[in-house]
This record gives structure tokens, C-alpha cells and sequence, in this order.
């Protein structure tokens, strides 16, 4: 184990699989010399593109090369174009990374991943396979303003042939990074830009893998199940703390992998708790968390002694001002808030 | 099979008129470029000596184009009795951009990749003609097993990537294919096809350009048929000179003939060797005409385009345009041709009764092929 | 009240509104005098575009306008490039109608709609709106593969600052498309190719709109609230018959307007039946007929004897296969399993 | 304000030499073009009698040139200080091309729309500048009372359309503008600016074509500062002549100096004319640089440019060129230059206090301005 930051786990899944595959290569927007706007590709580019010099672009222009690489591939700011060039790549057996500078990007590429990508497996009756990752930042950052700071993974997890993980800790990140990578289906990895600079135990094991479809508790209770993803697991960890002072003894499940989502894990812990609260940083209304809490109500639905709440971000577009940001993003109070009304 | 070269009272003339008037200069750029294409009113040439393949070759390609033809006419019947449905486009009238291009290049080897009008490419790539009409009629027999469709045709035995239906959309896809070879230093081209509609949408500028920067060995083929469904050319292009949307690129751009088979095994030798030896990417423009409707459901043609302008193109149908090119070379005679004819016709209706024997698929396939490692949660 | 299609309501309203209003017009692929690919936009060029001669495109090229009107304006296909020139044009003022020839080629303009129009409003501080209408047929046809099948509703709904409608019936199609067409906020008007040739009585009054927000019960009952929109309202009627041979009296709820949401309505039918079934043609997984049952679930948690049931449509790409494809789409069999299976 | 004319010592020399190298010749048209537009090695001129406006204009300009620096520095000690947060793009270097174009439209008549680098066209549009900057603080003085930020600024009295973040979106939203111009018969112009990482996104393109198509009076300005962030112009665009895009659209096309004011001034009062008397839509690719990293967040310049191109560039700064300018045509002393600056200052540093008073916006404005007539159901 070794403590590392977020990013810093990210970025090693992918030197660890470019290292073993030459079929992995990443390709995105300011990747290489400017190392991602997140800095997440920091030192990538001098790895994989320096000696032999192995260009994508080969001559006549040698001289305009500073900076794009065969592995680690700048790419002009054209999503579409990016997410369906390496759609194309993946067709033949290659493995591209596609980063999303941020998440709120892939929106113009979604015809490329929901209409071509995720469908190529079926269309084609299995003759052709698509082992592509788009990875990058999803979710609000710090006053991004309404443009940039989608949470996507909800949609996402919403379409057949796609698979949708969004990892909370650095160890998850890495293991399950690595599990994308070798998956042979197209794989959306949500990270989020306030969980990069936090830091945990990270296995030093490079070939340990953290499988999909396997949600984990993060924290063990007994009262009620507090269900989420991504930031905001810690969320959930910070309000599970504040329930403890109540004497309310939460456990939380961070379910990590929306598509395949492993219901029986949750359903186990409500099933225990008869109680649970999804937590989402998307709008509220239609994102994931719905389709979690309808299943739970659904399913559990003897084993419940309250409704099942929801705390999502605010429906409205995200604000610039921080006064207004700040009330649109989900917070530990808005989990103790639904937890209290539930009852 | 009942043409003589007088019936191609055309020749002599500017081929495409409708595309000419539109020529205007809006600077000196465009002036010069006017000039430097000109395939566009080449006349049909007399008998010639260099001939573009051996007469062999030159006879099977006419029998790949009959080929095509019958077999989808018989496509055309499956929707009329409803054992196909959808949507269903057939290539009629188009053959020579699949007979000649696909045929100089290294099949299996390259990689070919197209949109929905997508049988012609399958058949002369070599992919299983009845496992390709098995598929339109949505059997367990086809490529696809069912799942596709006459827009979907993929093998990828035949490195043939299909088969899509957004317009545009797959020609990011083709890019990434290019991109693939370049990566893996492989001398494999890829041929792109694209409708003239889909020469507008964006993501086909957007690949272009990657293309055009890291000199991909790519050739998109803009079949330009002068209709995008029932919008004209002129009404959709901002300029109708396709071919100058290569310009910006740093990739080489032509307007080349579409409809006479041997300029276009000409002119694809040469830039399909042009693009593997160079890795130099090109956008393609080959002029020519749709004869049927947009796709199988399409009636209505005469609210888009006049009977007059589709009599003229009948003339001039490619394969009747072919008869006469191997008839005045004396490569088949009128009566070769009425036999390999028949015998095609044949062969498609032997395909049309094999493929109706497939069964359907099995109810739980639509489980399968959604993951390579795990079925979706039943949903219902 | 005239007896017509959904197709003719729908056209009708377009006429109604243009004639009404000189800033309303039209425009998309093949809508002029090629009619609209289901010919919903029949007679609407000859109508508007002819005399006087008022094309948007002038000299010095009036020979290629054959088609082209100012009114009824065929574009070139490029989804992007439409919803944007169209929100832009909105942002002065005007009024367009956007028909997206299906709504599955929406997904290419959805940045332009979730990430321009959607927002505009907001980001400006109220000194814009949008008032653009994005009409077209959502959902599964017969036999037209995985790439064009798509429903989009759900997702749309899912955005704040859309409104949403999926009317069912020729009537709530006039009088909602009027009202999208003056509304001064863009809307999504989702129509079903399965609904076009359906007939009913439409209302004559060129004043009369139906505002939304407001749900409706298309057939009362007192054992169990059928939820559905669009064209599942239909199966849902059908499955009501069915139910009634077996004693069972079910009520069906209309949705119809899904962003605004009329919850009270929903509430309202539930907590007198006391059991629910929510259905929907699109994905069942993360559909937005998880957002409704999860809103039953947690606002009517007394009042229901039996968990919400849902029926969606299965999470697969759609097949081609008519076979494949018909397990795919919900119909009556499908809710009767459903309703079973609540208990 | 310490230029002299000698400091300027590329005069006479190539401007943009690092986008030379790239002229090869890929066909005749290419050849053909690379002769038309030489504005990017045209030399500064001699003094000059033909001014291109009056003198007081000319004074004014440079008042506004400064304004519009001072402001930004001020935007950017907003951002240090953590007054401002988010994304802050200043135009720092890129002056001319608001000040000498916007200057030559009708104002509030004319349609203005640019991406997130857009305080400059608010400044010089007219619209209050203390809004401006507190908007960027987001403050509820704002034009859009905070709820856009730097990247999203308004102003419809103005005709001012902002303001957006999605690398080249808003180029439709623009097209969209010139066609309800043309829709409603009046004669207003849109200018539409993008940044030349901007000019590869597709959505840019099909706007062009349907611009091109309808022709629409708009001008799509490509402000080419020759990065994209960190990606330098050669490594983005295939061929980085970016005004060649409006060859294949039936548009008129042209790369001009954006650099020097007084040659601003001149073309696009040139063009503008143009657009509105014939609805002729143009693409121009104007030659700038953005002397500051590419937001305020960017403070490593150096992992994509050299320290030597900067400086190169910083001795050429556009308001020391016109400054030189002004000097050499005895429109302004040296002295009343300073005075001028310092009094730009003093206004900025009024307007960065004033701003800075305007309160915070309200908790529940939060839920206003999603729709106009009604709320977002509370969603917490
Ligand atoms: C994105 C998208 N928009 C619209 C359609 C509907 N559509 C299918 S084919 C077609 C016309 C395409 O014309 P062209 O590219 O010229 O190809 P052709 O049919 O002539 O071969 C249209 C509009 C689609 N499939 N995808
Ligand atoms: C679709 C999209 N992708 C990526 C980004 C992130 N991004 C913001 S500005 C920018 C560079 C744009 O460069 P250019 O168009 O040249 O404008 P400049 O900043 O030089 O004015 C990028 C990549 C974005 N905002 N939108
Ligand atoms: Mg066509
Ligand atoms: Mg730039």
C-alpha cells in the first residue's frame, strides 16, 4: 500500500496498463506537454513519446510534432470527433483512453458514445467489440458556472452497453481504472475534481483489478443505509458522523459502480438498517439516485420503515456565484436534513 | 442488356449541367479551383487501347455489377412483402463506386467502412451474400443474426466495418480506423464512404481535420448522388463542389466520375496507392445518381426531382454504360452479357430462397451482445 | 370538435399558431415539399412559402430555392447546426419550431439543448429566453434498428430550465403543441410514431391551448393507478380493459406534461387506489419512470398497500429482428405481469 | 507608453514566421490561394495621411484600448485575490479586434456574440462597466446578477449576446442571429467571434454551411492568438490558415492583420459594409496574441511557448503599436498618452471599488431565472 492522492492513483493505473499493453493509448485534449488541465496526464507524454520517436504523425512535419505522441495524443477541442476516432481505434482491438477535459464535454460527443459506441457490441451481433474508456471530471468544481459542471453518470448509466463506474476513494480509482482498461465494453469512469487532491492506501499490486458490479461499505451501521458514489461517499461519511453525535448509527454504502449496479449489496444493507437516504450530486429529478431509490422501494419494500429519501443537487442550472453554487451542491446538512424527514 | 453506344446521346455533353451554373467565383481561390476539375464533363471516351484491368477481371467486375443489382432488386421485393422492414436504401445505380474502388484495394486487409446504403460494399467485399440477405430479412443467419438490418451490414472477417445509421457519424469512426493502421505502422487504407448529406455534418469536418493533421492513411468517398433523401444538392451545400471541403485540410481533394466503371478503377488505383505508399489522406468526390428512391419506402421521388431528370439518368444507367464500354472493346458480346445476365439473376433469386430458410432468432438473443462478459439486468 | 389524427392535430396547430403569429416558423430536414418524413408537415410550404415571394435565401441565387421557404425552412442534416441557429433566432425573438425528423438524431444537438438553450435564461440572469419548440416522433417504430429508436423524454426531463410534454391523443397534442409554441421558455415535444395515424375528437378553437403542468385521468378506476405518457397511455387503456375482465378497475393516468411534473394528480389517483404501475417505452433502467415511482414511493409511502410497479422498456439496444424488437417495447401483457406481480 | 517607432524592429520582416513554414502546395488551388492573402506579412506602414477616422475617434480608441487593459488587469487582481473564481479569460494583447471592429458596427443595432474571453466586447458595446465587474465578482450588480461569471456576460440592450463556455457552440447561436436578421428584413449585421481552436469544432462548420447556404450577414471573426490553452495552432488545425474554412461555403474568406488598429479599422469597416449592403457572409481569421496565459488559472506558459516568442510578442504589443502610431501622425504627444493611461487607471481602479460593493446575490435568487413563469419544483 502506498498513500498517494486521487490523481495521482489515476495516473498510475494508466502508466501501470500502458506499461503491460501496447494496445493502451490516451488521447485528449492538453494531455501530453500541458499534462491535463487536472494534471492528471502529468508526465505520461515524456514516458511513452520520447525515444524511438514514435510519432503518430510521422513526417513530412516532423517539426510540428512538440507535444503529440503515438501513446499520448493532443487532439484539437472536437469531442465528437475524438470520442468516434477512438471508437474507431477500439473496433480493430486498440485500447484508447478518450479524457474528457471535463465530463460536461462528452455531452457533444454523446451521439458518438450512446448512439455508435454502446451499440456497436449488439449491431453487430458480437463481431466487433469497443474496449474504449472515457474518463475525466465529472460534477461541479468551484464556481464553474452552468456550462461546466455537469454530473453525467446518471445518463450514462441510463443507456444498455455502456458500463458506468465512478470510484470514491484513490485505491478504488486505481483498481477500478485498471478494470476498465482491460474491459472489452466501453467504459464511462467518472472522477470528480474535488476528490483529486484527497488521499488514501492505494495497493501496490499491479495486477489487482477491482471488478464491476461490486459496491462497498464504507462504513458499517446499523440504523440507516446512506447509498452513494463518488464525492459524495464522503459526504455521506462527514453526515454519518454528525448522525452518530444523534446517536443514529448510519452505515454507507458507496456503490461505485452504477452499471452493473450490485442491488444485492444495497439491498443487504437496507434489508439491515430499514432505512436508507440516496445520496447524488446530480439534479435531483431523473438523475441515478432515482432509479436507486425506486429499486430499494420497490424491492425492499417490506423491509422499509420509512420512504426511501433522496438528496440530489438543486434542479437549476449551476450559478456562478458562490453563495448560490454552494446551495446547489449536496452537503452533509442536506443528508442529516432527509434523514430527519424520512423520520 | 438491350443498349447500344447510340443510346448514350449524352455523350459530348457536359455530364452533370445541373451542378454547373452554381460556379460562380467568389474570389480568386475559387476561380482556380473551377479549373483544375473538370471530371465532372468528361465524355465518354472511344475504344481504348489501356484497358484499367485484364479482360478477365473486366468481366467479372461486370458480373459483380449485375450481381449487385439483381440482388438487391430481390432486396427491394423483400420489403414489398414485407419479409424486410425498416428502412432499406439500395445502391442501384451507384455499383461503380463499390466494383471499382473495393476492387483495387487489398481485400480483408484494408479496411472499408460506409452508412446505411451499405449491401453493395458487403458483396463485393466478399462477405456471405446469403448470410447479407438473412440479415435484411432480420434472420438468425445473418451477419448480425437479425439484430442489424440492411443499415447495419458488418463482417469483419472481411475487415468491413458496415453499416451505420446517423448520417455523418460514422465517419469519425472510419478516422479511428486509419488512426489504427497509422498506430500500429500496418499498411492498411481505409475507404470511408459518406452520402452528400452527410459531407454537412460536423463531426465529418472534425475528422478531417485530425486527419488532415496526422496525414492518416485515409480516402473518404463522398457518393455524391446530387440528393440528400428529398433535399437537393444545391439546397443543401452551402457550395456544391464537394470536393473543396478537402481544401482546408491539408489533404488532397478531387471530384472524380462515379458512374463510368472504368475511369473509377482508374482513378482509385491511383489514389489508393497514392494513400498507402504516403500516408496522404484525400477527400473524394465521385459524381453519381441514385436511380431508385432514398430508401425502399420512398414513392414519392417526383417531389424532389422531375421525371425528365430521372429518364436522362436511366440512359446513361452505369451498367448499360459498362455494356457498351466492353461491347466496343470487344471484351463480351451482347449475347455473353444477356447470359452472364440471366445467370446473375439466378444467383440472386438462389440467395433470396436460401436466405428465407434461416430461421428467426431464437426470442432470448435479445439478451445477448449487449456486453461481451454479462447480460443487462432483465429489465422488464 | 373535429374528428382527426394525431399527425393532422399536430399540423394543425402548427397553422393555427403561424397564421397567428408572423415570428412563428418552421424548420428541419425535408420539411418543405417533401412533407416531413411522416408527413406531418404536409401543405405547410405551400401554405406559407409561396406568395409573396418571401424566401429567406434571396437573390442572387433564386433558382436553387425550389424548397426553401422563409417560413418552412429545409436545412441541411445537421441537428447541431439547426437547434443552435434556432435558439439563436429564439434569443431574438422569434419563434421557431424545430421538427427533428426522429428524436433520436436529437441526441446530436444535445449540447446545443441541454447546454445552451436549457440554460440561457439562467446564465443571463433572466435578460433572455428561448421560446423554441423541439418537436418530432420519439421512440420505437417497426423495424428501425438500434440507432434510431430511441426515447429521449426522460432525459429531457431531467433538465431544469426544458420543459417536457409527451401528449397521447390527438386533442392534448393540439392543444399542448399550442401552448409550447407560446410558451417563452424551449420545450421538448415528444410525439410517437405509433401515434400519428391514431384518431379523436380535436378541439376547434383556435384560442384554446392546453397549458402544462396538469395531468389527466384517461380513465377513471379505484383498485390501481396506471401511470404512463405518450403512447403507453394506450397500452395502458388496453391493459385496463384486460384488468376489468379479471375485477380488477384500474385508473389511468395521463402524464402528459413531465417537466413540470403534476405530482398532485398522481398523489391524488394513488392514495385513493392504493397501488401504483408506472410505464414507459424507454430504458426501463434510469427512465424517468423511476423518477416518478420514486417520488410515489417516498410521498405516499402510507398509502400504498403494494410497491410501485414498473414497466419499461427492456435494456438492450433495439433490435432489428421484428421478433426481438416486440419484446422490447412494452405492451399489455407487460402490465398485466406487472400488476400481477405488485400483488 | 515608453515605445518609441524604434522598438519595433520586425517591421519589415514577416509577422506570423512560425506559420510559414506550412505554405505547401497540396494542388493548384492551394498554390492559387496562398497568393491572395499576404496581410500576414504585411509591414507597418509609414505615417499615413489617410487616417481611418477622425482624430478625436482615433484618441478615443486608444482611450478605450487602455480601459479595457486596466479593466482586465483588475479582473485579473479580482481572480488573485479571490474576489473572482471560476474560469477568468482576459484579452490581453487582443484589443484590436474589439476596439477597432465593434467601433465600426451600429452599436445596439448590430448582433455581438463571442465565447467566455468577453469583457472586452461588453466594454466596448457600451454596457456598464461596473456591471461587468461585478459580474465577474458575481455580485448581484452583475448583468446577469452573478448567476454567469466571467465566461457568461450579457448585455441585450446592447445587443450584446455574451458570454459562453463551450469551445465553439455559440458560432450556431451567432448564425442564429443573422438569420432572424434576415428573417425579419432588417439590416443588422452579426459579428461573431471564436478563437482558432474555435474553428475545428464541428458544430462551426455546419453553421458556415448554412450560412453560406442562406447567405446570411454575418462575420465570423477568428480571433487566431495561435493557441487553443495549451495546444499551439499547428498542432490543432491540419492546415493553420484557418481563414481557407470559408472557401468551401460559398463565403467570402480572408486572413487580416489584428494586430495593428489602424488596419482594423480600415478592413473591417471594409467588410462590414459589405455584409450588410449584400448579406454576404465572411470568414475572417485575424492574426493576434494573447499576451497572458490562457485563463488566470494558467501559469505555466511555458510547458506550450517559448519565453523568447513571448517577449518577441511583447515588444510588439498592439497598444504600443498604436501608440507609435499615434505619435508618428502627431495625434497625440507621448505626454498626453501618459495622461490618458493614468486617468484609464484611475477609472478602472473606480469601477474594480464600485463593483466591489455590490452585495452578494440573494439565497433564494437561486431558484429564479430557470424559466419565465414559474420555478424549478424545490428539489432538495
Ligand atoms: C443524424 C441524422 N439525421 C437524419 C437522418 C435521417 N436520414 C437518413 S438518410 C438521410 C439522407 C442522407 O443523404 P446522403 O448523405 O446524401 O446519403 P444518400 O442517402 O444519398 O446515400 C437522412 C436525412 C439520420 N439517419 N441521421
Ligand atoms: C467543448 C469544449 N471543450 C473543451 C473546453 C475547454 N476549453 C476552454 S477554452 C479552450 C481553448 C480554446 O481555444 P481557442 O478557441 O483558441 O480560444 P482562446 O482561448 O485562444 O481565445 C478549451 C480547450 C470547452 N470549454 N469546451
Ligand atoms: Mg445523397
Ligand atoms: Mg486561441
Amino acid at each position: 500500500m502506498t498513500n498517494m492522492t486521487y490523481r495521482d492513483a489515476v495516473r498510475l493505473a494508466m502508466i501501470e496498463e500502458m506499461d503491460r499493453d501496447q494496445n493502451v493509448f490516451i488521447m485528449g485534449e492538453d494531455i501530453g506537454k500541458y499534462k491535463g488541465t487536472f494534471r492528471v496526464t502529468d508526465g505520461l507524454f515524456e514516458r511513452y513519446c520520447q525515444e524511438p520517436r514514435d510519432w503518430l504523425v510521422e513526417p513530412p512535419h516532423p517539426e510540428i510534432l512538440d507535444g503529440v505522441g503515438r501513446r499520448v495524443i493532443d487532439t484539437p477541442i472536437t469531442e465528437p470527433g475524438i470520442v468516434g476516432m477512438a471508437t474507431g481505434a477500439a473496433m480493430t482491438g486498440l485500447r484508447p483512453i478518450v479524457e474528457m477535459m471535463t465530463m460536461s464535454f462528452s455531452i457533444l460527443a454523446l451521439d458518438q458514445i450512446i448512439n455508435h459506441a454502446a451499440k456497436i457490441h449488439y449491431m453487430t451481433g458480437g463481431q466487433i467489440s469497443v474496449p474504449l474508456v472515457i474518463r475525466g471530471p465529472g460534477g461541479a468544481a468551484n464556481q464553474l458556472s452552468a456550462q461546466h459542471s455537469h454530473s453525467m453518470e446518471g445518463w450514462y448509466a441510463h443507456v444498455p452497453g455502456l458500463k458506468v463506474v465512478a470510484p470514491a476513494t484513490p485505491n478504488c480509482a486505481k483498481g477500478m481504472l485498471k478494470a476498465a482498461i482491460r474491459d472489452d465494453n466501453p467504459v464511462i469512469f467518472t472522477e470528480n475534481p474535488g476528490l483529486y487532491s484527497m488521499k488514501g492506501d492505494v495497493s501496490d499490486d499491479v495486477d489487482e483489478i477491482i471488478p464491476f458490479g461490486k459496491a462497498r461499505i464504507a462504513k458499517e451501521g446499523k440504523d440507516i443505509s446512506l447509498i452513494a458514489y463518488s464525492r459524495m461517499v464522503n459526504v455521506s461519511l462527514a453526515a454519518a458522523e454528525l448522525l452518530a453525535a444523534d446517536g443514529i448509527d448510519a452505515e454507507v454504502v458507496d456503490v461505485r459502480s452504477l452499471l452493473p449496479l450490485d442491488t444485492e449489496t444495497i439491498y443487504n444493507s437496507v434489508r439491515k438498517t430499514h432505512r436508507a437516504v440516496v445520496v447524488y450530486e446530480d439534479w435531483k429529478s431523473g438523475g441515478f439516485g432515482a432509479e436507486i431509490a425506486a429499486r430499494i422501494a420497490q424491492d425492499c419494500f417490506d423491509d422499509l420503515d420509512a420512504p426511501v429519501g433522496r438528496v440530489g443537487g438543486l434542479n437549476v442550472p449551476m450559478p456562478y456565484a458562490r453563495v448560490l453554487e454552494l446551495q446547489c451542491i449536496p452537503n452533509e446538512q442536506d443528508v442529516l436534513a432527509e434523514v430527519r424527514k424520512i423520520g | 442488356m438491350t443498349s447500344s453506344p447510340e443510346v448514350f446521346p449524352a455523350r459530348g455533353r457536359r455530364r452533370y449541367t445541373r451542378l454547373h451554373w452554381r460556379c460562380r467565383s467568389k474570389g480568386a481561390a475559387d476561380a482556380a479551383l473551377s479549373q483544375i476539375s473538370r471530371s465532372d464533363i468528361r465524355v465518354a471516351k472511344p475504344a481504348q487501347k489501356n484497358l484499367p484491368a485484364s479482360p478477365a477481371e473486366l468481366i467479372s467486375y461486370y458480373r459483380e455489377m449485375l450481381f449487385i443489382r439483381h440482388f438487391e432488386e430481390k432486396c427491394n421485393l423483400a420489403y414489398r412483402t414485407g419479409k424486410a422492414g425498416g428502412y432499406l436504401h439500395v445502391y442501384i445505380g451507384m455499383e461503380p463506386l463499390v466494383v471499382g474502388w473495393l476492387n483495387n484495394i487489398r481485400k480483408g486487409h484494408d479496411y472499408v467502412i460506409t452508412a446505411y446504403r451499405d449491401h453493395g460494399h458487403a458483396l463485393v467485399l466478399g462477405s456471405d451474400p446469403v448470410a447479407t440477405m438473412a440479415e435484411i430479412m432480420g434472420r438468425s443467419g445473418g451477419q448480425s443474426r437479425g439484430k442489424g438490418g440492411s443499415m447495419h451490414i458488418y463482417d469483419i472477417d472481411k475487415q468491413f466495418y458496415g453499416g451505420w445509421g446517423i448520417v455523418g457519424g460514422h465517419t469519425a469512426l472510419g478516422g479511428g480506423l486509419a488512426m489504427a493502421a497509422k498506430y500500429r505502422k500496418e499498411d492498411r487504407v481505409t475507404l470511408c464512404y459518406l452520402g452528400d448529406g452527410a459531407a454537412n455534418a460536423g463531426v465529418f469536418f472534425e475528422t478531417l481535420n485530425m486527419c488532415g493533421l496526422w496525414q492518416l492513411p485515409i480516402i473518404f468517398i463522398i457518393e455524391n448522388n446530387l440528393y440528400a433523401m428529398g433535399t437537393a444538392l444545391e439546397r443543401h451545400a452551402a457550395d456544391p463542389q464537394l470536393y473543396k471541403r478537402g481544401f482546408p485540410f491539408n489533404m488532397k481533394h478531387e471530384r472524380v466520375d462515379g458512374h463510368d466503371l472504368v475511369e473509377v478503377l482508374n482513378h482509385s488505383k491511383r489514389i489508393i496507392d497514392d494513400c498507402r505508399e504516403n500516408s496522404q489522406p484525400y477527400l473524394i468526390e465521385a459524381m453519381t445518381y441514385r436511380n431508385m428512391g432514398h430508401g425502399a419506402a420512398d414513392n414519392d421521388r417526383q417531389l424532389y426531382r422531375t421525371k425528365e431528370e430521372e429518364d436522362e439518368y436511366m440512359k446513361r444507367d452505369c451498367i448499360r454504360l459498362y455494356e457498351a464500354f466492353l461491347d466496343s472493346n470487344s471484351i463480351l458480346s451482347r449475347s455473353e452479357m444477356e447470359k452472364i445476365d440471366a445467370e446473375e439473376l439466378d444467383r440472386a433469386e438462389t440467395i433470396y430462397e436460401e436466405a428465407d430458410k434461416s430461421p428467426f432468432p431464437d426470442p432470448e438473443q435479445v439478451y445477448t451482445d449487449v456486453y461481451t462478459d454479462m447480460t443487462p439486468e432483465m429489465g422488464h
